[in-house]
C-alpha cells in the first residue's frame, strides 16, 4: 500500500504531530510505502532544524530527519505555509532577501500540487491535525 | 487517474486559517483535472455568508473566491440542511449557488468519494 | 471582584461558552471575540441559552470579529452591546480582571 | 465505499465525535485516539450514545493513547476493539479510505 | 506585593501541551512567593488520573509533578465535582489530594482571585 | 491602567494573534501602559523576523516589531517554549551550538518569571488563545 500522511500542526503544542510520526514509522515497519509526508498549515513548523527541546523529551524535527534517512522518504513542507511561517532553505532565503536559514536535514520545500499529486499516486491519505 | 476528491469543510471562517487554506488547496487540485466536490458542514456553512468585511480585523476577506470557482471548473458545492438551520442561515445569506443535503444524504456523498480533504 | 469573560470560541464547535455560563455570576460580563460572536446570532440553537443567561450577566459582542463574518448589529440578540477593540479595553479596566475562556 | 472514522478531541470539549456519528454508516469503524479515547470510557456521560452507536458502527480505540491518560481495557465500553499503531495502519488499509474529523 | 494567582486547567494531558506547561507556571510563581491556587474543570480533571504511562506514546510523563507541588507549597487544588461525575472519575482515581468543589463554589473562587491564568 | 497581554498561538494558524495585536495597539492609543507582551506557547511563533506573508496579507512579526519601536513596549518570547520551537536569538544560537537565529527586531528571550513578575506589576492580565 502507497500512504501519503499530511501534518497540519507544529510540535509539542499538539499530540497530532507525534500521531505522524508514530503512524509513518508504524506504516514503514509494517512494509508499506510512504510515498510522502506533506507538512501544511503550522505543521511546516516540524521542519526546524533549530529547535532544542529539553534532553528528556523527545526531538521532533530530528525524528523526522532520521526517518527521511532511514526509510529514503519524501518529507515535503507547503511553500505557501511556511513562507508565512518562517521557514526557509538556502535557496528560499536568496529568493526572499533575508538573511538566514532554518530547514532541517531531508525536508524539503515545495507547492500543494506535491499534495495532490502525491493523493493522486497513493492509496491511502491520512490526515493529522487539531 | 482522475479520482473523485471531497473537500469537507467543517470551520468557521477567520478564526483558524483553515477556510482559505482549503480554497488554495482547491484551486491547486482543479489543475490536476480531479473530479472535485466542495462539502460544508458545521460551522463549514458560515465560510459562505455574505457580505463578510474584514476591513477593521485587517485580514483578507477570502469569500470572493467562493464565487470564482466555477471559472476553475470547480461547481459541485454542497451544504449541510441541518447544520444551515441551526445556524439560522438560509440559502439567500449564502454567498453563491449551491445544493442543500440532508445528513443521510452527506454520508452517502461521503461514501462515494475516494478521497478527502479534510480543513 | 467582578469578571470579564471572553469567549473566543464557536459554541456550535467547543464547549467554552458553555463553561463559561456554568461559573459567570450576577454582576460579570461577557465578551464575545472572534468565532465566539457565532453565539450573539439570533435564530440559533443558542439564542434561547445565551438569553437566559442575559438576565444575569451583560453580553458584549465585538463588532469588528461580527462584520468579518459577514453580519451586523441588526442580526444580534437584543440586548448584546457592541463594542470595538478600544470597547474591549475599556471593558477590561470596567471589570476587576479577565478570565479567558480558551 | 467503507469509511475510517479517525476522532482525536475529547467529546466533552469539541463537537468532532458527535459530527462523526451523524455521518458514520453502517460497515464503517470510528477510530478514537489521542483526547479522542474519553469517548471510549465506561460511566461517561458519552457511555450511551457511543454504545448504541456500536449497533452500526465498528469502534476501535489506540491503545497507547488510552495507557497514557491512565486508563486500561478494563475502563473501556465492551465491545470496542483496542489497537496499537501498527493495528492503526491496518485499519486504514481495511477500509476504503480514511475521514480525519479535526 | 502578594495577588491571590488561580491557575485554571481545562484540558487533558497529552493531546495538547497545556498541562505540562501550567506546572511549569505554577512551579516559577511559586518561586515569587505569590498566593496559588488550582483549579481543574471540564477535562481538566483529566490531567490528575493516576497510572499515566506515556511509555508508548514516547512523550514525557508530568504527572508525578502534582505529587511535588507540596514541596513547592503549593497547596490549594480544587476539582470540580460536576466533572468528576460527568466523566466517571472518583477521588480514588486521582493521583494527588484535592478538594471536591461543586460548581457555585468554583464560581465563589474565581470571584476572589486577583488574577486567572488560563491553560 | 498598566497591561500583561499573553499571546499563546503562533500567526496565521488563528486569529488569536491578530486579536492579540488589535488589543494592544488600541490598550495604547487610549494612553495605557502596556508592561509586557509575553508570546508562550505556539505565541513564541510570532517572533521571527524569516517570515515572507504574500504582499497583501498582514506581517504578522514586523507588526509587533513596528510597535515596540513605535511605543517602547517589551516584547518577551518564552525561552523554554522558544527553545523547543526553533525561535533563538544570537547569544542562545551560540548557547544551544546552532547555526542560525531568527528572532525579530524588538523581541527579546526570557523565562515565564517574565510573565509571573509582570502580572504582579500590572492591573490586568489579558490572555488571547486557542
Amino acid at each position: 500500500m502507497k500512504f501519503v500522511i499530511q501534518v497540519n500542526e507544529g510540535p509539542y503544542q499538539h499530540q497530532t504531530a507525534d500521531s505522524a510520526y508514530q503512524f509513518t514509522r508504524a506504516a514503514l515497519v509494517r512494509g508499506h510505502e510512504v510515498l510522502r509526508v506533506f507538512f501544511y498549515h503550522d505543521g511546516v513548523n516540524n521542519g526546524t532544524r533549530l529547535a532544542s527541546p529539553p534532553q528528556d523529551d523527545r526531538n521532533v524535527a530530528k525524528r523526522w530527519s532520521a526517518l527521511a534517512t532511514e526509510h529514503d522518504i519524501d518529507l515535503v513542507v507547503c511553500v505557501a505555509a511556511a513562507q508565512r511561517r518562517g521557514i526557509l532553505d538556502e535557496s528560499e532565503m536568496k529568493r526572499l532577501g533575508k538573511d538566514a536559514h532554518n530547514l532541517a536535514p531531508g525536508f524539503r520545500i515545495s507547492g500543494l500540487g506535491q499534495l495532490i499529486e502525491g493523493v493522486v499516486f497513493s492509496d491511502r491519505l491520512v490526515v493529522f491535525g487539531d | 487517474m482522475i479520482k473523485k476528491c471531497l473537500y469537507l469543510n467543517r470551520r468557521a471562517p477567520y478564526g483558524t486559517s483553515y477556510a482559505l487554506e482549503a480554497i488554495d488547496t482547491v484551486l491547486i487540485g482543479s489543475a490536476f483535472d480531479q473530479d472535485i466536490s466542495l462539502l460544508f458542514i458545521d460551522d463549514g456553512v458560515f465560510q459562505l455568508k455574505r457580505d463578510q468585511d474584514t476591513t477593521d480585523v485587517e485580514m483578507k476577506n477570502f469569500s470572493p473566491a467562493y464565487s470564482a470557482f466555477e471559472m476553475y471548473d470547480v461547481e459541485k458545492l454542497y451544504v449541510s440542511k441541518e447544520a444551515m438551520a441551526a445556524r439560522g442561515l438560509k440559502k439567500r445569506d449564502l454567498i453563491v449557488d449551491v445544493e442543500v443535503l440532508s445528513d443521510s444524504a452527506i454520508s452517502d456523498l461521503m461514501d462515494e468519494h475516494d478521497v478527502i480533504f479534510s480543513f | 471582584m467582578s469578571i470579564l469573560h471572553t469567549v473566543n470560541k464557536s459554541p456550535f464547535e467547543k464547549n467554552n461558552l458553555e463553561s463559561c455560563l456554568r461559573y459567570a455570576k450576577l454582576g460579570s460580563a461577557v465578551l464575545l471575540i472572534e468565532d465566539g460572536i457565532y453565539a450573539a446570532l439570533k435564530d440559533t440553537r443558542f439564542e434561547k441559552e445565551v438569553a437566559t443567561a442575559m438576565k444575569d450577566v451583560s453580553f458584549y459582542c465585538l463588532e469588528p470579529d461580527l462584520k468579518a463574518r459577514g453580519f451586523s448589529a441588526a442580526k444580534i440578540i437584543d440586548g448584546i452591546k457592541m463594542v470595538d477593540y478600544a470597547g474591549f479595553v475599556d471593558l477590561t479596566i470596567k471589570y476587576d480582571k479577565v478570565q479567558a475562556w480558551l
